[in-house]
């Protein structure tokens, strides 16, 4: 090999590289999960306009759902030195050590969307989340409370497996329907939180129970499986939203549209705006040493076609979703 | 008797009528079919209409294993093409749609089939690279959304039917002709498996060996095109993150369940769509049983080594059985 | 030394990469950026050392990732739920993977089927295995996984060798002697090049294919341990994707997927090159998801393709031997 | 050697050996004797059984009936290994040795010197070194072996065997890729060994080469014994009566009357044709009707001038020519489109397609000549397989056989088949008789003269002098990868082919290891 060729294919790599840093007030780093579905990309956007907004130099490292990409992200941002950290952790445990870490370098750091395992309590500043064993038990409850006495079968449609969400979800939905006998869950299959694998599920469902006339009632651990649900019970001949009830979870624009149609129910909303209030606490704590609550919760909204969908549409369907 | 049997393939429709009744057995309604909406209704239809894209791509994928090469970058494909089917569907016609979409699974392949043609990558590391970063360009176009469209014409695509079957399900059928005609109605299936078989010894004999190796990947860009359309369309939408993920697997394991070997060589496009289908059959069979999800691996890898095993050439026993229902000595 | 220009030509295109890395964020030429480069793909570098046997012997191991996840869970559940001390769980965990590797082995060997089929049930049977133990994610609070994941070696500058990079460093040095100066490891070159000439030549075949995926499936077993320490935690969805980083490691590494020819050490520095491309990314932090996956198939194949295009120019000169007798 | 009257019990004997596969009765109860220190000659046509008995001997195959005893004791090993463990070492005519691992290693592996668990790599290089020095290499030994010609490959698996303390090592076809000098310095070391009280089994298709090494030969033919004969005292025609079984004249001169090919019209030609460092520029006419022979030593310069002409390698100069217009060879698709052949030397991995079938082979040219869109139907392919399987007497007559399955003059067959399907105006054999039994090696040759009678123009390589003098009407004489001289007519035979490749130093070089 010449030194020449060396030095051109060096200019290559160089050039793969040569992209501009900016300076700001305050940086700080977020490990993003990944945009594994359409609500992540829309925290992402909404993580980035508050930033915009408030002028903070916010570097944002995507993870593509794993854990030690994460891991690795804390690990740089603490390199860089930033001025905050925020996290939302793909999974609840395996962050002592590494938010050790970042508290040896004192860089505070906040989780956003999720919780991590207690045993981490004292080393982050404060959790921006909502509670998602709420989140299903809001469900479970608004399905309760529409159905009433009469006896229904309720499919559901989980995450997937091993998520702690699609956990916490199906936890706390049936926790809230156990206390209704009338109500009871007959088929549950994970849709990996996919309208497609949503679809195909429900189709089985369908053919499982009767060609779906034993079937009363659909939850969902997201709205995109319910989407593809949805599509699944109208190509069978059934009408979602009054011969089956669905219910699902996150509040994306599409949910709404179904809504507005008629054929989705309710959903509980997880907003996607869990970087504002983080901002603010950072901002407070750094300037004047505010400590914040251990947790910030966030509201779990129920929202069904009662509630102006066309607005909820609208409203949502430039956030990237 | 031996006429009616093919030549190959006993295992593999073996395989499938053992699954067939295992889900029969789980199921009691599995083998039901009703027309609604003047559509074929049941879960054998199920199984065809979700079995079409791995169907699909196995279509492309078998033939680039028989040129002894391997198409890690499928999925990928499928997610940049439905991406593309799906930002363009609501403002332009069909034609343009597709055209657009299979042009754009044409240039992956080219791309693919340039990289190991040409520049003579390993297969696996010249796809691995399209694998990675497709799935960020399919991204890319959707800006991470989900992009839905109300286009008629492409819903159509996805839940239409045709004399009753899906259209997805026709598109595939229409899909295992064509290539079968243009594979076999051609020379190329004599080359490609020329080609997979002794590559110096058929560029020696005159073959184009780089133009025959370049067109199976352009082929399988296509097939992965067209699958990537069909799952956009099934759901009205494209799921940049996850159309198609670790379908390429699913490809690669449904042509080697269908008795193409790794090593390339002979190849059949049938047994490789066969084997697609009782990757889906035992699919849904999961589904039905009403088990617990977090079975559902294990049941896989138990039908895929019971496959596999069945088809081993060092179970005697079972060549045994296949011979004599052949009305042949082993 | 067997394949020694690939592996100089990657450790030059590491250098140079991380030279130009610096160049932009002069942060990343500290040793913190090098420990945590160690440590963070600790359990890749060790993974990696048994897919290198694998991939030099001709074979391919696809199994690795869920091996890894597998092994977190049932740690995780020995230490937590069943009250097992922790050695004992390490011990009987790499019993166990060993023994799953040797299966695969025995399965590829006996029934003569490709390693690319097998092992891939083999990704989802372990995968769906440790769904069955444990579908949510167990912490582990034994006092000896604060011991371990708390130790690190100071550098100056601020950088920390941390116990798990120690492992890895360990790890990878004995692979490199076992593969280069045992027998052991002229036989994984020689079925690399030869399955049936190795067995005319003595090598018990079917012995070593279950050894060396046993090999792999131990290391994938270590290297579960280790990602069970980086994190505390074990977790049914742990390492999913592994393999493929894995095998790009390799191959970046300069060994050659049809077999017969690689090393240890470039597998390492493929493990460190592909770090390296993931903390620029991280340094940057402007990418956006699909910018990151495009990114990091763009530097794939800048990699790949400069590396054949220094090995191809390293070649040509060489003038074919002539060989005559005496 | 010793004399023929030995006390003691032979070094091998092998006692009524049975071995069937499936219907097929491949041995029936042959009886084999090797003394120490002696050169046995296994001969036999293809399919006669000597693989089989071979494969039975070392324990690859289970024999149905028979025993095999080694210096009185009976033994059955159940592998290769176990017959090496025994001390009988095969060493066959594709070297089975690892061209990915260096030279050392392949003499040592499975058996380095260890020290600690750790091979011993300096010790075991000095010992690879004073190992080879006994067979007269002095080469660097940590290289990978692929770097090395195929001879030195051979010298090597055969330094292995020997010093696996094997005490019967069996040659199968060692001579087949090795040139004359090569040959010589092989057998150097096989009367070396024998001096030491190895017996040897020697088999191969060179009948001179067996009259020249071999005490005694036994002869197979369709699985039994047909005898076992002192060399001295077996005419040629009477062993070669023993093989085929029936009467058959030696070689067959046809060469056609000198003087016409003057007038015989020009169907390629190459001027100034070659490339740097591959095989220096030449001058070439090749005409319609006549065969020209390629002599000269391997590596000579034979395969390279060859792939050039066929357009399988690229000139950088010079220019070629067919009917007198000019044209470009880049590639074998080139070559093709201008009517050329070529049969590659090696033809497992350069010519057959062994998975698929005798008649896919056959057509494979033609297909690709006539390309993608104009396929033959199959009922011509079938027509094509039929008439060429007859034509050339392909055995078995079965076009749907997997080529792989055949034997390795029928495989030649096949390739030839598959450029007469072309109908090409030249055609390229390289060694097209190499490893071939002596009926089918007769027919090849006869073929080669027909072809050229129908007005083909032939280029042909062989290492067998005998050979291409009773072919050729032409002889280019290569050496150092150049051609060095053009032998017409009356001055075609062997002495004066020798007398140009040796020009000086291969004389010299033989006179040193003799």
């Amino acid at each position: 090999m010449t030194p020449k060729a060396l030095f051109a294919a060096s200019a290559t790599v160089a050039l793969l590289f040569a992209l501009p840093a900016n300076a700001a007030e305050l940086t700080i780093g977020f490990s993003q999960i990944g945009s594994e579905s359409g609500w992540r990309a829309a925290e992402t956007s909404v993580s980035k306009q508050e930033a915009a907004k408030r002028k903070v130099n916010l570097k944002i490292a995507d993870a593509q759902q794993k854990q030690e990409n994460q891991i690795k992200a804390i690990r740089s941002f603490i390199a860089q030195n930033v001025d905050a950290i925020f996290l939302a952790p793909v999974v609840s445990t395996g962050w002592d050590s590494v938010l050790k870490e970042a508290k040896e370098a004192k860089i505070p750091v906040v989780l956003l969307d999720r919780d991590i395992d207690p045993s981490g309590k004292e080393l982050y500043l404060t959790a921006v989340t909502s509670d998602s064993v709420h989140e299903g038990a809001v469900a479970g409850d608004w399905l309760a409370k529409t159905v009433g006495d009469k006896a229904c079968n309720v499919v559901e449609l989980q995450g997937t497996v091993g998520a702690s969400v699609a956990a916490n979800r199906k936890k706390g939905f049936d926790t809230a329907v156990a206390k209704h006998p009338n109500l009871k869950v007959v088929r549950s299959q994970t849709g990996d939180f996919t309208r497609a694998k949503g679809k195909e599920v429900m189709e089985s469902f369908i053919k499982a129970e009767g060609g779906g006339k034993n079937i009363c009632a659909v939850y969902a651990h997201n709205d995109d499986m319910m989407v593809g649900a949805i599509q699944a019970m109208k190509e069978a001949g059934l009408k979602p939203g009054k011969d089956i009830l669905t219910v699902s979870i996150d509040a994306v624009p599409d949910i709404f549209k179904a809504m507005v149609a008629g054929e989705a129910n309710a959903t509980v909303e997880l907003t996607p705006n869990m970087a504002g209030p983080a901002f603010d606490v950072v901002a407070a704590f750094k300037e004047k040493g505010t400590v914040p609550p251990k947790w910030i919760q966030t509201e779990s909204r129920l929202l069904t076609a009662a509630d102006n969908p066309q607005k909820e549409y609208d409203s949502k369907k430039g956030l990237g979703y | 008797m031996t006429a009616l049997l093919p030549r190959r393939g006993l295992a593999q429709i073996l395989a499938l009528i053992v699954i067939l009744a295992v889900d029969r057995v789980v199921s009691p309604q599995f083998f039901d079919l009703r027309l609604q909406d003047g559509r074929l209704f049941g879960s054998l239809i199920d199984v065809l209409n979700r079995g079409t894209p791995v169907a699909l791509l196995s279509l492309g994928m078998v033939l680039v294993i028989a040129t002894r090469g391997i198409d890690l970058s499928v999925g990928a494909v499928m997610a940049i093409c439905g991406a593309i089917a799906a930002s363009l569907a609501d403002s332009h016609g069909l034609p343009v749609v597709l055209a657009a979409a299979l042009g754009a699974g044409l240039i992956c392949g080219l791309w693919n089939g340039f990289l190991v043609a040409v520049l003579g990558m390993q297969p696996i590391v010249a796809t691995l690279i399209l694998m990675v970063a497709g799935r960020g360009i399919a991204q890319l176009i959707t800006e991470g959304r989900i992009v839905t469209f109300s286009s008629p014409d492409l819903v159509w695509l996805g839940n239409g039917s045709v004399l009753g079957l899906p259209v997805p399900v026709a598109i595939a059928l229409g899909m295992l002709i064509l290539t079968g005609a243009v594979v076999r109605g051609s020379a190329l299936g004599l080359l490609i498996e020329a080609t997979g078989g002794n590559a110096r010894a058929s560029e020696l004999a005159g073959v184009g060996t780089r133009a025959m190796i370049l067109s199976v990947y352009v082929w399988c860009g296509v097939c992965a095109a067209l699958a990537g359309v069909i799952a956009a369309a099934d759901i009205m939408g494209a799921d940049a993150n996850n159309a198609g993920l670790w379908l390429e697997l699913d490809a690669i394991l449904a042509v080697v369940i269908g008795g193409t070997s790794l090593f390339g060589g002979r190849f059949s496009l049938v047994l490789a769509v066969l084997g697609a289908l009782i990757i889906q059959t035992m699919n849904t069979g999961i589904l039905l049983s009403g088990y617990p999800p977090e079975f559902n691996l294990l049941v896989k890898a138990a039908v895929v080594l019971a496959v596999l095993l069945l088809q081993s050439p060092k179970l005697s026993g079972f060549a045994g059985i296949m011979a004599r229902l052949r009305g042949t000595k082993p | 030394m067997k394949g020694l220009p690939p592996v100089v030509i990657t450790a030059f295109v590491l250098v140079a990469g991380f030279a130009l890395c610096a160049v932009q964020f002069p942060n990343i030429a500290s040793t913190r950026v090098v420990g945590n480069l160690l440590t963070d793909n600790a359990f890749l570098g060790i993974v990696a050392t048994g897919m290198t046997f694998v991939i030099i012997s001709g074979g391919i191991d696809l199994s690795v990732g869920s091996v890894i996840g597998f092994t977190t869970v049932f740690v995780a559940l020995a230490i937590e739920r069943w009250g097992v001390p922790p050695l004992v769980a390490f011990v009987a965990i790499l019993v166990l993977s060993a023994g799953f590797g040797a299966a695969m082995g025995a399965i590829i060997h006996v029934f003569d089927l490709p390693p690319f089929i097998v092992t891939l049930a083999g990704m989802f049977l372990a995968r769906g295995a440790s769904f069955l133990l444990s579908t949510e994610s167990v912490p582990i609070t034994a006092p000896v996984y604060s011991t371990v994941s708390d130790f690190a070696l100071r550098m100056p500058g601020g950088g920390r060798l941390t116990a798990v990079a120690i492992i890895m460093i360990v790890i990878v040095i004995g692979g490199a002697l076992l593969l280069h100066l045992t027998r052991f490891g002229a036989n994984v070159y020689a079925l690399g090049g030869s399955r049936t000439t190795a067995s005319l030549m003595g090598v018990a075949v079917g012995k070593m294919t279950v050894k060396i995926y046993m090999l792999s499936s131990l290391l994938a077993g270590i290297a579960g341990i280790v990602f069970s320490f980086y994190t505390s935690a074990g977790y049914s969805l742990s390492a999913v994707g592994v393999e493929l980083d894995t095998i790009a490691a390799v191959v970046i590494g300069g060994t050659l997927l049809t077999g017969g020819q690689g090393s240890v050490i470039g597998t390492f520095l493929g493990v460190l090159i592909q770090g390296m491309i993931q903390t620029y990314i991280n340094f940057d932090g402007t990418l956006s998801s699909w910018w990151t996956k495009i990114a990091t198939g763009v530097l794939l194949f800048a990699f790949i393709a400069l590396q054949q295009g220094l090995v191809a120019l390293a070649r040509r000169p060489v003038a074919k031997r002539a060989g005559a007798a005496s | 050697m010793e004399n023929g009257l030995d006390p003691a019990p032979p070094l091998l004997e092998v006692r009524g050996i049975s071995k069937s596969f499936g219907a097929v009765r491949a041995l029936q109860e042959v009886d084999f004797t090797l003394r120490a220190g002696e050169i046995h000659a296994l001969l036999g046509e293809n399919g006669a059984g000597k693989s089989t008995l071979i494969k039975v001997v070392t324990g690859v195959f289970p024999r149905d009936a028979g025993i095999v005893r080694l210096g009185g004791e009976e033994v059955a090993p159940r592998s290769a290994k176990a017959a090496l463990q025994v001390g009988i070492a095969t060493v066959y005519q594709e070297v089975n040795l690892l061209p990915n691992l260096s030279v050392a290693q392949n003499l040592f592996l499975d058996r380095q010197p260890m020290r600690f668990g750790i091979v011993r790599e300096g010790e075991m290089r000095r010992r690879a070194k004073t190992l080879l020095a006994d067979f007269g290499l002095d080469i660097d030994v940590a290289a990978a072996l692929g770097n090395y010609s195929v001879a030195i490959q051979h010298v090597t698996a055969i330094a292995r065997a020997v010093d696996l303390s094997a005490r019967v090592l069996i040659l199968d076809e060692p001579t087949a890729s090795l040139d004359r000098h090569e040959v010589e310095i092989l057998f150097g070391i096989m009367r070396q060994l024998a001096k030491r009280g190895i017996g040897i089994v020697f088999v191969s298709h060179f009948l001179d080469q067996v009259y020249e090494i071999s005490d005694r030969i036994t002869v197979l033919r369709n699985g039994r014994l047909v005898g076992e004969r002192e060399t001295a005292s077996l005419p040629r025609l009477d062993l070669i009566r023993m093989m085929l079984g029936r009467e058959l004249a030696e070689t067959t001169s046809v060469r056609a009357s000198e003087g016409e090919h003057g007038a015989r019209e020009v169907c390629a030609s190459f001027e100034n044709y070659g490339k740097a460092g591959y095989v220096a520029p030449f001058n070439l006419e090749l005409r319609r009707g006549e065969v020209v022979g390629l002599a000269g030593l391997l590596g000579s310069g034979r395969t390279e001038t060859a792939r050039l002409v066929f357009g399988a390698e690229r000139a950088d100069g010079g220019q070629a020519r067919v009917e007198g217009a000019p044209v470009r060879l880049q590639s074998p698709r080139d070559g093709v489109r201008h009517g050329f052949g070529y049969c590659p030397e090696e033809r497992k991995t350069d010519g057959i397609v062994a998975e698929l079938s005798v008649r896919e082979n056959i057509v494979l040219a033609l297909q690709a000549k006539r390309g993608l869109h104009r396929p033959l139907s199959r009922r011509e392919q079938d027509e094509i397989a039929k008439r060429y399987v007859k034509m050339l007497d392909i055995r078995p007559p079965d076009p749907e056989r997997p080529v792989g399955l055949l034997s390795g003059g029928n495989q030649q067959k096949v390739l030839l088949a598959r450029w007469l399907a072309t109908s090409p105006r030249l055609l390229v054999l390289d060694e097209p008789t190499r490893g071939i039994d002596v009926g089918a090696h007769a027919e090849i040759i006869r073929l080669i003269r027909e072809l050229c009678d129908d007005g083909l123009a032939l280029l042909v390589i062989s290492s067998e002098l005998d050979e291409i003098v009773t072919y050729s009407d032409r002889v280019v004489v290569l050496r150092d990868r150049a051609h060095v001289e053009e032998l017409a007519g009356e001055a075609v035979d062997v002495g004066n082919i020798l007398a140009a490749i040796a020009a000086d130093s291969v004389t010299v070089a033989l006179e040193a290891h003799t």
